[in-house]
């Protein structure tokens, strides 16, 4: 068992047991919680994986982003402290066994495809973001370049970079944006009625 | 120059009561019915016209050089050589001619319009060969076909007068309607001779300004009729003077008697209207153009001759036929002379028909035999409206239309003219002699003296009979005005019987209603020197003019004795029944005091027209023939009756001048005579009290039944028109009522058979069907509603289910 | 041989695959004991300034020069208290919410290098990392406030939160514009660009650094939820904020855990634009550069090397110290702002202007190209200095990066001789 | 457990399952959305395998990226929608939110 190999399993294990508590958790914080013990060794595992671009963002968007917004959004939502709003056992069990039966489909077919010849880090694919810092290629991905693949822009942009798409999630990202905070502004509150918990 | 100065002023005359109108309609006086604004705006708008109408006479004067009123006699002896002269250029045509050719270019450069006849030429030789005519299109309405419906202008002396005529007449009707009218100058109107159900009056609204707006739209439409330039628009103004006559006799409209007589008015207008329909489309049909003058494109060059350039006379005045065929030629002898012109020919009895059709339009419109009757009706229209409409303008359209299209008569229509008028004349007269109610009496006269003027033109006397109609026009309207002052200052009391004595309490009236009697009835002081020297009010001199010109026709033709006899006999019994009128009303002693002790004068504004017209209605026609109204209005007069025609025609021996002028002297004196006896009959009957006259009226109770229920005339076309209509009306209901409907109740019942078959096969087979299928979606909707519980936890489940299926199925079905 | 070794890691390298586990080990530990221990230096640091700036002589019973055993007492005097959890508290997460503060707070010395080459991990993209593991502390506040059960707490928390929140766009664009500049992420090559004289620090590279610094020291100490950004503790309003219900070692972990952010903003800062731990003055930073290639490729003493370096954290410690006591100096200067306040400051005023300095950034080169013909107006070896560390880098790393490099210069200079073109 | 193509896709499986659990069982629309997270966290999980162990490269970075990027949107708005469906019925009870029901 090798040092990557046992962080591997550090981290999946964190990863795993966080993403089941979150499930298991009553309480919304506490998801809250288990979800960014989740997120964050997920970001552990990226970050194993060399992708460190992307478990930076997962870290810095994900972590540092959403689930603030999700927290921000347990306080606004709730009507009292440790608000817990129970699911029935039944159907608990219902869903923690279709769960499991949708875990081991999911396992069956994982494990029975014969995935490609796996990549083995060496210097040759450094450069091509399977190993290393991936930084500059994922930088000139999304200017349209893609220099492992040897196009440069304008030579056949549309085929290999990610300018466009980029631009489009940047528009998407800015009208989500305007759209959320236009729907959440405060507006006429409902009377309470019949408030059930 | 002067053809467009003419056409610029007549036609600021003719459309100046057209703004007035609209501004009085829509102008919003009806927010202010206290305001006499409309009023003055109306007089304003006609006495404008008055002034641009009377400017432009004189213009017409000095364009010709005023030599057309001065020369003394044109048809003398002596001078009869030069007219044949001259007729020899005016059976070519005179509008062909090719020395105006080159006027036509110099004057036509300026625009549309065009002299279409050489004026200064003919003026410079100081008497007229043809007419001298302005003519050209101010507007086009529309083209159909080769058909050009277009608003033209025709301008004559004939035009000229009677607008400066009419529109005089009417600013003084205007103002005197103006006083008249005034008890409209309310908010709340009571009209006493209207009751509603319940027997009480009507109330209403006082209307003054609508009064103004509709005589301003009547001016116009009459301007319009005398200034057409085609026999088309002529119908157009033919049938608005209809329109405004009907709004103006119904003005009372809450008046049972009121709205009747506007209808009666206006449905035998449309018996005439008919005939004038026929006469336009034998035309139409015929001649291919409606104008009166001949088209002119903007080079100059005639495209197309004038109905009364095609139409050609020989000496006698014969219309020109072809030698072969029989038939009427139209257009020219010589195809060169008139270009867009083909030689045609029309059948003379068409011709005869056409002359027919619109002389019916004129019979319907100036209440001629056997149209009569709805005249007398319509004098329950206001009085300002009976003395302009039904006195001076409307009426006298009928007459005036004969006089301009007198070119397309022939000898068997100006005959059935001649008869017509002649019968209507002696017919209304004696009608006037029983009537009791002051209008009526005025009304039956006026019928009469039409038929004076239809007479006269009948006989070939274009002047005569026109003549008589300015003069009429003057003193009838006066007195129509001085009847409307007495029904004024009376309260509405209209009857006679009820009035006498009334000179002492409105002595203005009386006098100038005396003037208006004296004219119409002929009276005359005989000369001592010659008979240009006799002093005679106008109606004498207008008079005289048709009797002489029927005498000298009697002499010709002796079988048509009657044409002379009736007229002389009506001269007498029209100057009865007028001084009947005048003694029965203002002579004598008052017969009904209540009548008398209300009655007064009417102010002022009433008062003045009155002498105005009766200066004129007195003095109009001095000098008679030889005058300056008669020459003015014979300045234009047709070119085959302009130098008087002695000649056989048509199977009629036609006067010439010199014969007519041969016979003056004897029939102005029978005439005279006629006229005094009448006077005297009537002085002695009512002006003295010598004579019972109710004892009389008893002895000849058959005659005086007969006239007074007006020849039985509303009798007879009830029972020749009303009776069979409802007749055939009820036998047409009946065949409605048991075939038509049967057969349609029959249908409806097989129908409703058929459609209960076809609703047991809808609502079963067809719905059923329908149903069955709605029913099992629904069912099916039904069943899967549970499904859908809006819980979003179970669709997620259902999702992962789905896809846990989904996968066990792939992996028991591919193995491995 | 082990003072030639660029890091932990590869000094550990004959044990295979378990280098990295053992030098994370090391890296923890020594990370751990350091800055377990800046605090107490920072919190003496702290009262004695601010005894000077009330004019009183701060703590001076305890011993010690300068009283510097007080931070060491007021340890033991935590240590001792008992923990308490109250009853209304969610006691998981109250129980861990200190933990994830100051695991958030010591993560991200991860990237921080102190000296040239002495960083746990090299990352390409470090200062992203360094952004991103920093607001991870939120995270950890907010839980606090909101598991104590008690209103204060829960205002703090809330609060917090939006600030931190809100100050962190701020933050990332004012990091981003010496970023602009040097053209890397990497903290390591951005600290190695600025050697030379001060004037080649980003500071004074262009107007905007220069402005963009003081932003976002501004930013940086209300990230640090420092005064007079302090809301979200605000005693005088809301007792103590998050941390009212805690006590004894968890409070003083909260306060581990802003010292260490305190330090850690500074430290970036110190590198982004005070030239990291350059010294400034030309011929002695060109001399310890030269003692540390000259270390590590074997050429010169590797003692010397490693001495160069010490010298290089205690430049830079010195620098961020600095910054420390700046923002200390502020605290007890400036007075508190309202919570609106705070909010409108940064959404009104801070972001706009850090997008106007990021945008002049990117400008400035291009106007610079237009008008001088360069991408400097220093014609210095700042430019030439970027070069090198670009060549640099691409010796040490494989060939392909090389190519990397290469097109991506090639694809630049093609953009900007067509921009230039039009 | 080796670090191997399968060992991330196995986590990414019990990210998603747990995810989609997470959505079928939580009442709190909150807590659906974390499991929306959850299950795309597992989906990036997976590119990212992919993009280290497979010659898909780079691009299996960029795709996870994106969707971080769109989890973010999605969330922005996801909870913009729960705050509206919480000051109109005054709970974030997804149960309660069944006026569309069949």
């Amino acid at each position: 068992m090798s040092g990557e190999a046992f962080l591997f399993t550090v981290f999946a294990a964190m990863t795993c047991f966080s993403a089941i508590a979150v499930v298991v958790s009553q309480t919304v914080v506490r998801m809250a919680f288990w979800l960014v013990i989740s997120l964050g060794s997920t970001a552990a595992l990226f970050f194993l994986a060399n992708a460190d671009f992307v478990g930076a963002a997962q870290l810095l968007i994900y972590v540092g982003g959403t689930l603030v917004l999700l927290v921000f959004g347990v306080m606004l939502t709730a009507s009292g402290p440790y608000m817990k709003i129970g699911t029935s056992t039944g159907e608990t069990v219902v869903a923690g066994l279709i769960g499991l039966l949708f875990l081991f489909v999911v396992f069956a077919s994982v494990s029975g495809v014969n995935w490609r010849q796996p990549v083995t880090a060496s210097a040759d694919n450094v450069a091509t973001g399977a190993v290393g810092n991936t930084l500059r290629p994922l930088g000139l991905s999304f200017l349209g370049a893609r220099p492992e693949s040897g196009v440069l822009p304008g030579e056949d942009a549309a085929g290999t970079g990610y300018l466009l798409p980029f631009e489009i999630v940047s528009v998407h990202l800015l009208v989500v944006l305007v759209g959320a905070s236009y729907l959440a502004r405060a507006k006429r509150r409902a009377v309470p009625v019949n408030q059930v918990v | 120059m002067v053809g467009e100065t003419l056409r610029n002023l007549l036609m600021i005359a003719w459309l100046l009561p057209l703004v007035g109108f609209a501004v009085e309609i829509f102008g919003g006086f009806w927010g202010s019915r206290k305001s006499r604004t409309a009023a003055w705006l109306a007089v304003g708008c006609i006495a404008s016209g008055f002034l641009c109408s009377a400017s432009a006479l004189v213009i017409w004067g000095n364009a010709n050089h005023w030599s057309v009123l001065n020369k003394q006699s044109h048809h003398s002896a002596g001078e009869h050589g030069e007219h044949d002269a001259h007729g020899e250029q005016g059976k070519g045509g005179h509008a062909a001619e090719p020395a105006p050719k080159a006027e036509h270019g110099s004057v036509s450069a300026q625009g549309p319009y065009v002299l279409t006849a050489a004026v200064e030429e003919h003026a410079a030789e100081s008497h007229p060969a043809g007419p001298t005519v302005y003519s050209g299109t101010l507007y086009y309405l529309a083209r159909i076909g080769s058909l050009d419906i277009s608003l033209d202008y025709y301008i004559d002396s004939l035009t000229l007068v009677m607008f400066t005529m009419v529109t005089f007449i009417a600013t003084c009707i205007h103002l005197f309607a103006m006083g008249y009218m005034s008890e409209e100058l309310t908010e709340e109107y009571v009209d006493h001779n209207a009751h509603l159900s319940n027997g009480h009056h009507v109330h209403r609204p006082g209307r003054f300004y609508r009064f103004f707006a509709f005589l301003s739209l009547f001016c116009f439409s009459m301007l319009g009729l005398v200034l057409a330039g085609n026999i088309f628009q002529v119908f157009i103004f033919w049938e608005l003077v209809g329109i405004c006559s009907f709004l103006l006799i119904g003005f009372y409209t809450e008046r049972k008697s009121a709205s009747n007589a506007a209808n009666k008015a206006f449905i035998m207008n449309r018996v005439g209207d008919f005939g004038f329909l026929i006469g336009l489309m034998v035309v139409w049909t015929f001649f291919g153009t409606f104008r009166f003058g001949e088209t002119v494109d903007e080079k100059g060059t005639v495209v197309q001759a004038g109905l009364f350039q095609l139409i050609q006379r020989d000496e006698t005045g014969n219309v020109v036929r072809d030698a072969e065929s029989g038939e009427v030629i139209i257009g020219a002898h010589d195809a060169a002379l008139t270009p867009g012109n083909s030689r045609k020919t029309i059948p003379y009895a068409l011709l005869v028909v056409a002359g027919l059709g619109v002389f019916a339009g004129c019979v319907g419109k100036s209440a001629q035999f056997p149209l009569q009757t709805w005249l007398p009706d319509a004098m329950e229209g206001p009085t300002p409206v009976s003395a302009l409409v039904h006195s001076a303008t409307m009426v006298a359209a009928g007459v005036y239309l004969v006089g301009r299209f007198y070119p397309m008569f022939v000898q068997e229509v100006l005959l059935t003219i001649a008869y017509v008028g002649c019968i209507t004349l002696f017919m209304a007269a004696t009608i006037a002699v029983v009537a009791t109610d002051i209008k009526k009496v005025l009304a039956y006269s006026t019928i009469s003296q039409l038929g004076y003027m239809m007479l006269g033109l009948g006989v070939f006397g274009w002047g005569a009979g026109l003549f008589h109609l300015v003069t009429h026009a003057f003193f009838k309207s006066l007195m129509f005005l001085c009847s409307g002052s007495v029904i004024y200052g009376c309260h509405h009391e209209q009857e006679m019987p009820k009035m006498g004595g009334l000179w002492r309490k409105m002595p203005i009236t009386a006098f100038t209603m005396l003037i208006g009697v004296i004219a119409i009835s002929g009276l005359a002081i005989p000369g001592l020197v010659s008979w240009s020297t006799i002093f005679a009010f106008s109606g004498f001199f207008s008079k005289d003019a048709v009797v002489a010109t029927s005498l000298a026709f009697v002499k010709a033709n002796p079988s048509h004795f009657l044409l002379f006899l009736m007229p002389l006999l009506t001269a007498g019994i029209t100057a009865f029944y007028m001084f009947r009128l005048w003694f029965y009303t203002f002579a004598g002693q008052p017969r009904d005091h209540h009548v008398y002790d209300h009655c007064h004068e009417s102010p002022l504004i009433m008062t003045i027209p009155l002498m105005v017209l009766s200066v004129l209605a007195a003095f109009c026609a001095i000098g008679g023939e030889q005058g300056k109204l008669y020459l003015m209005l014979t300045g234009d007069q047709p070119a085959h009756v302009a130098h008087g025609v002695a000649a056989a025609a048509g199977g009629i021996t036609l006067p010439g001048h010199d014969a007519i002028h041969a016979v003056h002297n004897q029939a102005g004196t029978l005439a005279l005579i006629a006229a005094v006896s009448g006077t005297l009959i009537a002085w002695v009957l009512y002006g003295t009290n010598m004579v019972n006259v109710a004892e009389m009226k008893r002895q000849l109770a058959g005659l005086h039944g007969f006239l007074a229920n007006k020849w039985h005339f509303d009798e007879l076309y009830d029972g020749l028109f009303m009776q069979p209509a409802h007749i055939v009306g009820k036998f047409c209901s009946w065949i409605d009522r048991t075939v038509f409907d049967g057969i349609i109740h029959g249908s409806a019942k097989v129908v409703l058979f058929v459609s209960k078959w076809d609703r047991l096969f809808d609502e079963n087979l067809v719905d059923g069907f329908v149903n069955l299928l709605g029913t099992s979606t629904f069912a099916v909707g039904r069943s899967l509603r549970v499904v859908q519980t809006g819980r979003l936890r179970q669709y997620v489940m259902f999702i992962v289910v789905g896809v846990v299926a989904l996968f066990a199925i792939l992996f028991t079905t591919f193995p491995g | 041989m082990m003072f030639a070794a660029q890091s932990i890691a590869e000094f550990f390298s004959f044990l295979g695959g378990w280098q990295y586990v053992v030098a994370a080990v090391i890296h923890a530990v020594l990370l751990v004991h350091v800055f377990a221990l800046s605090p107490f230096a920072f919190i003496w640091l702290e009262r004695k300034v601010s005894g000077r700036i009330q004019d009183r002589l701060g703590p001076t019973r305890v011993g010690g020069l300068f009283g510097w055993l007080q931070s060491l007492a007021d340890g033991i005097k935590l240590v001792q208290k008992e923990d308490l959890c109250p009853q209304a508290a969610d006691s998981m997460l109250f129980r861990s919410a200190p933990y994830v503060v100051c695991v958030a707070s010591f993560a991200a010395f991860m990237v921080l290098p102190f000296s040239h080459g002495w960083v746990a991990v090299a990352a390409d993209c470090g200062l992203f990392i360094i952004l991103a593991i920093l607001s991870l502390e939120v995270f950890g506040i907010i839980m606090a406030g909101y598991s104590s059960g008690s209103k204060w707490s829960l205002f703090g928390g809330m609060r917090e939160a939006a600030q931190m929140v809100s100050y962190e766009i701020p933050l990332a664009i004012c990091a981003l514009v010496p970023i602009v500049a040097a053209g890397s992420l990497n903290l390591g090559e951005i600290g190695g660009m600025q050697r030379g004289w001060f004037g080649y620090w980003f500071l004074f590279h262009d107007p905007f650094t220069f402005v963009a610094f003081f932003v976002y020291f501004v930013v940086a100490t209300a990230s640090c939820k420092r005064a007079p950004f302090d809301l979200a503790e605000a005693e005088s309003e809301l007792v103590g904020g998050f941390h009212t219900e805690y006590s004894g070692m968890r409070w003083s972990y909260f306060f581990m855990g802003e010292y260490a952010s305190m330090f850690a903003v500074c430290g970036i800062a110190s590198i982004l634009f005070l030239g990291g731990w350059n010294t400034g003055i030309g011929p002695i930073d060109d001399a310890l550069y030269a003692a540390r290639n000259a270390g590590a490729d074997g050429t010169g003493s590797p003692a010397l090397g490693y001495l160069a370096n010490v010298l290089g954290v205690f430049v830079f410690v010195s620098k961020a110290s600095f910054g420390v006591f700046v923002q200390v100096w502020l605290r007890w200067t400036l007075p508190r702002l309202r919570i609106d306040q705070v909010m409108t400051t940064c959404l009104k005023y801070l972001v706009p202007i850090s997008c106007f300095l990021f945008l002049g950034a990117i400008l400035w080169p291009l106007a610079l190209v237009t008008t001088l013909g360069r991408t400097t107006w220093t014609s210095g070896p700042l430019g030439e200095l970027v070069a090198e560390e670009v060549r640099e880098n691409q010796v040490t790393r494989s060939l392909s990066a090389a190519d990397v490099g290469g097109v991506a210069v090639r694809a630049a200079e093609g953009v900007v001789e067509k921009e230039l073109v039009r | 457990m080796a670090a191997d193509l399968n060992a991330y896709l196995l986590v990414g499986a019990v990210l998603f399952v747990c995810g989609v659990v997470c959505m079928a069982t939580k009442r709190n629309g909150i807590g659906v959305l974390m499991g929306v997270e959850l299950v795309l966290n597992g989906a990036n999980v997976n590119f990212v395998a992919f993009s280290r162990y497979t010659d898909l490269g780079l691009d299996g970075q960029v795709f996870s990226l994106f969707v971080i990027v769109l989890a973010a949107a999605e969330a922005a708005v996801a909870l913009a929608i729960a705050l509206n469906f919480y000051n109109n019925h005054l709970t974030i009870d997804v149960d309660r939110a069944n006026k569309l029901k069949g």
